[in-house]
């Protein structure tokens, strides 16, 4: 589960800037004098990014948004690490074992590990820190370790996870950003007692916080500057301005036409990730028309997907195919054939379903994916060749997701990337899920599922996966054009920064891993 | 005077009580609550449960606001059901820096457009009153979002002079600070000096005809002391009235130049605390503009009577 | 005809026959993405790759039937109520003069977006949302208007022949109070334009592909960090229709105010 | 009268004035005229024949559009059309200084009448404040106003009409000016406050050396102050020479005319008590009251405007009402109307008691009383048309539509003496007396038993007046109107009123015929009435205040100064 883009504050979402994909970059790219953004920034890394709310708390059971998450990851760290290439990798937990039929896991605890507050790491604290999640609990990271039933310690150094069914990738599912560190018991949320590279020094909520740097971190090649400073900007032009004019080194969420303006100047950099991020327009397959299959398929092949591409995100993204594995995903189905725009054959389905013309509504904010009102407007255009009347309707941002989302029969929707398969069909294509925004429940295709999850062997698990993707992508009711990729950019001072293969500014995790030159 | 003041001040209490149970009846019937706004759609059952719960948002709408009431007339605002921390502790800093803001774009925009509205009103017809109307005209016309990029795409990223974040904290100097909110102060004096300035003007010509200011030039005065010493405070009721009118746009209605300068606003607060249903702290919010604007018309009738000889022994 | 007088029949014409003047349809995508101004796109197109002369010409159409409307609504109901509390006084006066303050005192924008979200963002709603809250601000400067003429001798004259309150204010009091009026009335036509701006900040506004000035100006206002003057277009038109609208007021006034006309 | 002598030649000459308005009509021609130091030169005409117009272009001004378009202005010889706006500013209150009809309307009202009068001296740089604040103080105390020291801290509402004539005079010769032009400034005051101004006025002048330019349209009252008169028409001068010859041997037929009306006043005023004039109706004897007043008090807050006031109208019959401004006058007639509602006592109509309050009172009632303010510039609605204004009653009360109102407006115009041709145009384009005449109108359209009018000929031109006059005992022996005339004026009681009434202080203080009331002099209050009426020949002023001060009567009646 991962928290989709700063779908809570409304105004920020709507503040990002309804213009297709185009966010404030720079007119003349002539030198101007930076100005001295204050303060003692020797050393100082400072970061303008989105996804900061006056509500926020430093409590992983609260993490929704993205500012959050990235101060967590500066002050605590978490079990398991995702790479670049987007593999499992140790991070508190050392090494794992899978027994049998992986339903039960062996996990071996990194030692010499020693929190900020002197204390030194044990299993009871990792088994607190996950049960905080589990049973009773306000955290929305409960569906994450939903199918763990047992957590005992083993010894002082080793931990053993029961599973109610079985996981191949339970370690990936382990290395969910609410699952962070704490000693066991703690509860003082103001002031996080993590094994991080950094302890907090100020925090305001929806404002800003700075962290500043512990010595003698357990993580090779990692903290290197002084101190961290975040703000949080809502509006993505003046998070661009901030960037432009030096008052920060680092901003995340720009746009695809100001990422090809700042390119082309030596001062900056720009970093673009492919996290499996997707918009979609989810039809309730319960409601009418959408129960029936060709008209599900008449509306996926009258949206040009190319021109949602260039327009919305100026190419900074790949064509989706109605099913949420992206292609550099390793068990992504290539024999997939692709519902590129095509208005006769949409017209065909339309006949199939025993219709000339089609009438329907689709409900959309900004509020549910970046750019998604204009990609509204693209998509009503495209139709129209269709034979089909697309009545766009914009929706406030407040309250988008508690108003329209899963009420509308239409509407527009999003996912972050999931650091498993099972996670991404987990979350919206499962018939148990809370979040089946499709409604299109199949007990067939959650037996596969479940099937796959367990399967140790990749080749087999790969099969499986790829007839789910087959149901999906034909048969399902979500609508995927785009798959978005994320793009951040900051100063050429900035170094060690790489591409992630989940979330942003590098899984969040920047603030350990970048340094100043 | 005292018991004019009396009733208005009572008056304003009321407003204050009557503002209070709409904002929170409205914030209730919109749809979703704080615990869905909290959790979001990824949010299970259970968890939704538990977190309603413990806010005891179960309660009908009646019940809640009664408690509220009752704890704010014992000086408990309540605490934020999102943060769960106190409503005034968010609000106070926030609050303060609107506060200052609006102060600041006053302390300019308020003599600037009495200075140009009776500059304009002694040369009426001329060349200047002409550029001023005009002036006025434009900065009507462009909204106030679009002033501020344009204001921060030439101060701060061309010439580099004044930072386009106006973020607030603890450790910046005076300078710093004013530094910080030179740009959101300019677009604020920009977007309510049309107003004012149209309104002196046509106040002050209203005025221009009445035989006292005839018998002024017939005693040999300069237009200028005819302007500032005749017409001006005679014509002072309706300039106070629109001055007031304009104070409480600065207060109560910057919002989106929050936004655009990120700058850490009630204004902000409040929209955010909309968002999430977070009905303690809209209210807090809501009432602290209450409380500013009401006070604002108090003082601006209480001054317009001061003005007026004739209402000062009423 | 005085210049301005020659802008506004410009933009009136161009609402009124919008379909037939524009070079393409309403919603059509022509072009790329704020394409320089061309022999095909007189002002090139704008953020979703359509044509800016024929958004700016429906979208005069848009903006000023909306923008009419909720002016007529806001005077309207202002006005009415003004009078009214100038005219009665005593309780009803204190009654709604403590309503608008009220309303006046609540973030414009706050209040919108409560209604706007309770009820819906049909266009209607829209209207009826702004017209009402632009309405208090019309009420207050409606009643100080009318509390100087209410005083009057021809109002106690009509008033002691009996004459209902619909005709004293209507026919005695309305007349006189017109000039006024005008001038605020110019006004706040012009700022509803710039609400239904704000407005799109928070996601509210009218329905897409509609388009309208106010949100024309918001979506394409980051091109002019690219040097590029797509906003400048919708603003400049705002700005000519509100300069065009206020002068011609002006003229009426001073008209109005000329000797014989009292 | 001070030496007319001409010694460092004339402090102003005029020659061949002319003024245009905006819309190039001639409001003054070919006017010229001489005024030696210390000399009193009377501007003598109706409404509208141009004096103010002259009077202000003696400082070089023209109001609002208007043109001086020829002549030449000669202040102690540099002539003011030469000037640039920075010489006129120079000139005026410093060498040529004006005083206002309205002294209401002429002063600040939100600043103090100390700081209003120094400003001139302060400004022109001829005096430190305290020299300036000292002169002033000193002024005060010349002119009797109350309490000199503190008197200029008051504001201009605080103050009675009569006592800020005086303060404006001060101010106007705050710079010790050669040239004093008085525009008509005791018209506005009632008849005794007038007197005690003229004095003063008088003193001032022959004190200071100033020449001065007296604009009036009351020849008694110019008689009592000018040197010389000179007689204007339509903007033409008719005749011109001293004072006493004018009076007594008129040349011209118009100065004649105005000289006789003025005298037929003054005749009657003067007529032995015994012998009622032609002029003064008889009450004819008629049986039942139209009008029925029992014990009526009104009352603004704490205070009472009317105590205990009880009299009878009958049919075709006028009562006037008469008493000194403040004496409550216009509140009994607002109380009658129901405009103001009596807090005691009871108005009935015909037999029929009415409700305190117009709102209560029956549509048919309202329709039989009529009201006809003081001001018709502020009776009329500026935006309605003449036919819309006397037509409406016609409509509302007959329910007359189309040709058969459009007639009856005609008919109705007809009747008040007004070209109908002037139904579709607006008040502001008609004069004083046409405005009048409309108010009338609009009250008879409603065929009322009884019309109350609020000194309606208070601010018409004596002319003019007359004709209003003519016209309400014409329309009372027409239609049987009963009036209840509310005026000051003694020579208007004795033209039209069988009856009167005399309010003093709220209280009735005398009643009965006219003739026997005016005449008796019984009330010590009615015989100060009548011996302020100024009559024209000079040297009565003289006498007045010699009479006044001789039998100085008791406080009671010193005036309240009306406010």
């Amino acid at each position: 589960m991962s928290p989709p883009l700063a779908r809570r504050e409304f105004l920020r979402a709507a503040a990002l800037c309804g213009a297709a994909g185009a966010v404030g970059g720079m007119a003349s790219l002539s030198g101007c004098a930076v100005p001295d953004g204050g303060g003692d920034t020797t050393g100082m890394l400072r970061i303008g990014m989105a996804g900061g709310s006056t509500s926020d708390s430093l409590d992983p059971r609260t993490y929704v948004d993205w500012m959050p998450i990235n101060i967590g990851y500066q002050l605590m760290n978490g079990l398991v690490e995702i790479d670049a290439e987007g593999r499992a990798v140790p991070e508190l937990l050392e090494s794992w074992e899978p027994e049998g039929d992986a339903r039960v896991w062996t996990f071996k605890l990194r030692q010499g590990i020693v929190f900020h507050n002197g204390k030194s790491l044990t299993p009871e604290d990792v088994i607190y820190s996950i049960n905080l999640h589990r049973g009773r609990t306000p955290s929305a990271a409960q569906a994450v370790v939903e199918n763990i039933v047992a957590l005992r310690k083993l010894d002082a150094t080793r931990i053993q996870i029961t599973l109610a069914g079985a996981d191949a990738e339970l370690p990936a599912t382990l290395s969910d950003y609410r699952l962070l560190v704490v000693p066991d018991g703690f509860e003082d949320w103001a002031h996080p007692i993590g094994t991080g590279g950094y302890t907090l020094e100020v925090f305001e909520p929806g404002v800003r916080c700075i962290t500043r740097k512990v010595g003698g971190y357990w993580k090779p090649n990692a903290a290197h500057v002084e101190a961290i400073q975040v703000l949080s900007i809502g509006d993505a032009i003046a998070r661009t301005n901030a960037l432009i004019s030096g008052q920060v080194d680092v901003i995340n969420r720009i746009d695809g036409r100001t990422a090809d303006l700042m390119r082309r100047n030596p001062r900056f950099q720009v970093i673009r990730s492919q996290t499996g991020q997707y918009a979609v327009f989810a039809m309730n397959c319960e409601a009418e028309p959408y129960a029936n299959a060709d008209i599900r398929l008449a509306l996926k092949y009258a949206i040009d997907r190319e021109r949602l591409l260039k327009t919305v995100l100026n190419g900074y993204g790949t064509v989706g195919n109605d099913q949420p594995i992206p292609p550099n995903n390793p068990y992504f189905a290539k024999d997939l054939a692709a519902h590129t725009y095509d208005p006769d054959k949409a017209r065909h389905h339309l006949r199939k379903a025993g219709r000339e013309r089609l009438d329907v509504a689709l409900d959309v904010s900004d509020a549910a994916f970046f750019g998604a009102l204009d990609a509204a407007i693209l998509y009503q255009g495209a139709a129209a060749e269709a034979g089909i009347t697309l009545h766009v309707r914009r929706r406030p941002a407040d309250g988008y997701w508690s108003a329209v989302w899963m009420q509308a029969p239409f509407c527009g929707s999003y996912s972050d990337g999931r650091t498993t398969v099972d996670g991404a069909l987990a979350k919206a294509y499962k018939s148990t899920s809370a979040s089946n925004e499709t409604r299109w429940r199949r007990p067939e295709f959650d037996r596969l599922a479940n099937l796959a999850r367990g399967e140790l062997d990749p080749a087999r698990r790969r099969e499986l996966y790829g007839v789910c993707q087959h149901m999906i992508c034909d048969d399902g009711g979500a609508l995927i054009p785009l798959f978005m990729d994320h793009i951040e950019a900051g100063s050429d001072k900035v170094r060690g920064w790489q591409p992630s293969a989940i979330y942003d500014l590098m899984g969040q995790r920047i603030g350990e891993r970048v340094w100043l030159a | 005077m005292r018991g004019l003041i009396a009733a208005r001040v009572g008056m304003g209490f009321l407003t204050l009580a009557v503002i209070s149970a709409l904002l929170f009846f409205a914030t209730d019937c919109l749809p979703g609550d704080v615990a869905a706004a909290l959790l979001g759609p990824q949010a299970t059952p259970e968890a939704l449960a538990t977190i309603r719960a413990s806010l005891r948002l179960g309660e009908p709408a009646g019940l809640r606001y009664v408690h509220w009431l009752a704890a704010v007339l014992h000086g408990d605002f309540g605490r934020s059901l999102a943060t769960g921390r106190s409503v005034v502790a968010m609000l106070r800093p926030r609050f303060q820096n609107t506060l200052a803001l609006a102060g600041l774009a006053a302390i300019v925009a308020v003599p600037l457009a009495l200075g140009l509205g009776v500059a304009a009103a002694m040369r009426a017809g001329g060349r200047l009153d002409r550029a001023v109307s005009t002036l006025c005209l434009l900065t009507i016309s462009v909204p106030e979002f679009f002033i501020g990029y344009l204001l921060i795409l030439l101060f701060s990223v061309q010439l580099g002079w004044l930072p386009s974040l106006a973020v607030l904290h603890g450790g910046m100097s005076l300078a710093q600070r004013l530094g910080a909110i030179t740009l959101p102060t300019i677009t604020l004096v920009l977007v309510v000096l049309a107003h004012m300035v149209r309104m002196t003007r046509a106040a002050i010509l209203s005025v221009m005809s009445a035989p006292y200011i005839e018998m002024a030039l017939l005693k040999g005065l300069t237009r200028g002391s005819l302007v500032l010493r005749h017409a001006l405070p005679n014509a002072a009721a309706p300039i106070i009235a629109v001055v007031a009118l304009n104070l409480g746009y600065l207060v109560v209605g910057v919002v989106v130049v929050e936004v655009v300068f990120v700058y850490p606003g009630a204004g902000q607060l409040m929209v955010d605390a909309v968002g999430k249903r977070d009905l303690p702290l809209v209210q807090a919010c809501g009432l602290a503009f209450a409380a500013t604007y009401v006070g604002l018309n108090l003082v601006a009738d209480i001054v317009a009577m001061l003005v007026n000889p004739r209402l000062r022994r009423a | 005809m005085s210049r301005s007088a020659v802008v506004v029949a410009i933009i009136l014409t161009a609402a009124l026959f919008a379909p037939w003047l524009a070079p393409y349809g309403e919603a059509q995508f022509v072009g790329g993405v704020w394409d320089p101004p061309s022999v095909r796109h007189l002002l090139g197109t704008d953020n979703l790759g359509r044509d800016m002369l024929t958004r700016l010409i429906f979208g005069a159409r848009n903006t000023v039937s909306i923008a009419g409307l909720a002016t007529t609504l806001a005077v309207g109901l202002g006005v009415a109520l003004g009078f009214l509390a100038a005219a009665l006084g005593g309780w009803v006066d204190a009654l709604v003069s403590r309503g608008v303050e009220i309303l006046l005192s609540i973030p414009v924008l706050i209040s919108a977006l409560m209604v706007l979200a309770a009820l819906g963002n049909s266009l209607a709603v829209l209207i009826a949302t702004i017209g009402l809250l632009e309405s208090t601000r019309v009420y207050t400067i409606a009643r100080a208007i009318a509390r100087t003429i209410v005083v009057r001798e021809f109002v106690a004259a009509a008033r002691l022949r009996g004459e209902g309150l619909v005709w004293v204010l209507a026919r005695e009091i309305l007349p006189n109070a017109l000039p006024a009026l005008a001038a605020e009335t110019g006004l706040r036509f012009s700022f509803i334009f710039l609400f239904i701006a704000s407005l799109s900040f928070l996601g509210l506004g009218i329905q897409p592909p509609a388009a309208d000035w106010g949100s024309m100006v918001r979506e394409n206002a980051p091109a002019i960090n690219f040097g590029l003057i797509a906003p400048l277009y919708p603003a400049t038109a705002i700005a000519l229709l509100t300069i065009g609208v206020n002068r011609l007021v002006d003229r009426y006034l001073a008209a109005e105010s000329r000797p014989g006309a009292a | 009268m001070s030496a007319a002598g001409a010694t460092a030649g004339p402090v102003l000459r005029i020659e061949g004035l002319s003024v245009h308005s905006a819309g190039g009509v001639a409001l003054v021609e070919d006017v010229s005229f001489e005024l030696a130091r210390g000399e009193v030169l009377g501007l003598i005409g109706e409404s509208g024949a141009g004096k103010s117009t002259i009077g202000l272009a003696a400082l070089g001004f023209a109001r609002g559009g208007c043109r001086i378009t020829a002549g030449r202005i000669l202040l102690g010889g540099t002539d003011l059309r030469l000037l640039d706006a920075e010489g006129l500013r120079r000139v005026r209150g410093r060498r040529a200084a004006y005083v206002a009809q309205s002294a209401a309307a002429a002063f600040d009202p939100a600043m103090r009448l100390i700081d209003q009068i120094c400003e001139g001296p302060i400004r022109h740089g001829l005096m430190s404040r305290r020299a300036a604040e000292e002169r002033a103080i000193a002024d005060f105390r010349a002119l009797d106003l109350p309490d000199p020291a503190t008197f200029g801290q008051r504001y201009a509402h605080q103050v009675s009409g009569g006592q800020l004539q005086r303060a404006m005079a001060v101010m106007a010769m705050a710079c010790g000016p050669e040239l004093l032009v008085l525009d008509e400034p005791t018209t506005a005051l009632d008849v005794t406050t007038q007197i005690e101004v003229l004095a003063h006025l008088k003193k001032l002048i022959a004190g200071s050396g100033t020449a001065a330019l007296y604009i009036s349209h009351d020849l008694a009252v110019v008689a009592q102050i000018a040197d010389r008169l000179l007689v204007l028409r339509h903007g033409k001068p008719v005749e011109t020479g001293s004072t006493a010859d004018l009076l007594t041997r008129p040349q011209t037929a118009y100065a004649r005319a105005l000289v006789a009306e003025r005298a037929g006043v003054a005749l009657a005023a003067t007529a032995s008590a015994a012998a009622p004039s032609a002029a003064t109706p008889v009450a004819a004897a008629s049986p039942a009251a139209v009008l029925e007043v029992r014990g009526l008090g009104v009352h603004y807050g704490r205070q009472a405007a009317v105590s205990d006031a009880s009299f009878t109208l009958a049919p075709g019959e006028t009562l006037a009402v008469i008493g000194e401004s403040g004496s409550g006058k216009t509140s009994l007639g607002y109380a009658v109307c129901g405009l103001v509602p009596a807090r005691t006592g009871s108005v009935s109509l015909a037999g029929v008691e009415l409700a305190a309050d117009y709102a209560q009172r029956s549509r048919e009632q309202l329709r039989r009383l009529q009201l006809v303010f003081q001001l018709p510039d502020v009776a009329l609605n500026p935006r309605q048309t003449i036919a819309a204004i006397v037509g409406r009653p016609v409509q509302f009360y007959f329910g007359m539509r189309g040709q058969a109102l459009a007639s009856r407006t005609s008919e109705l115009l007809g009747l008040v003496g007004l070209d109908p041709a002037i139904a579709g145009r607006r008040p502001g384009e008609l004069s004083g007396g046409q405005k009048q005449r409309v108010c009338i109108a609009r009250a008879l359209a409603a065929e009322p038993d009884v019309l109350v009018c609020d000194e309606v000929t208070a601010a018409l031109d004596p002319l003019i007046a007359e004709e209003i006059l003519q016209l309400q005992r014409r329309l009372q022996e027409r239609l049987g109107l009963a009036y209840l005339f509310i005026t000051h004026d003694l020579a208007t009681v004795r033209r039209i009123a069988h009856r009167v009434l005399v309010l003093w202080r709220g209280r009735i203080v005398a009643q009965g015929a006219t003739a026997e009331i005016l005449a008796e002099r019984r009330h010590p209050y009615v015989a100060k009435l009548c011996a302020a009426e100024p009559e024209m020949r000079p040297g009565w002023l003289e006498e007045a205040l010699a009479r006044r001060a001789g039998t100085e009567p008791s406080n009671e009646f010193q005036s309240a100064g009306g406010n």
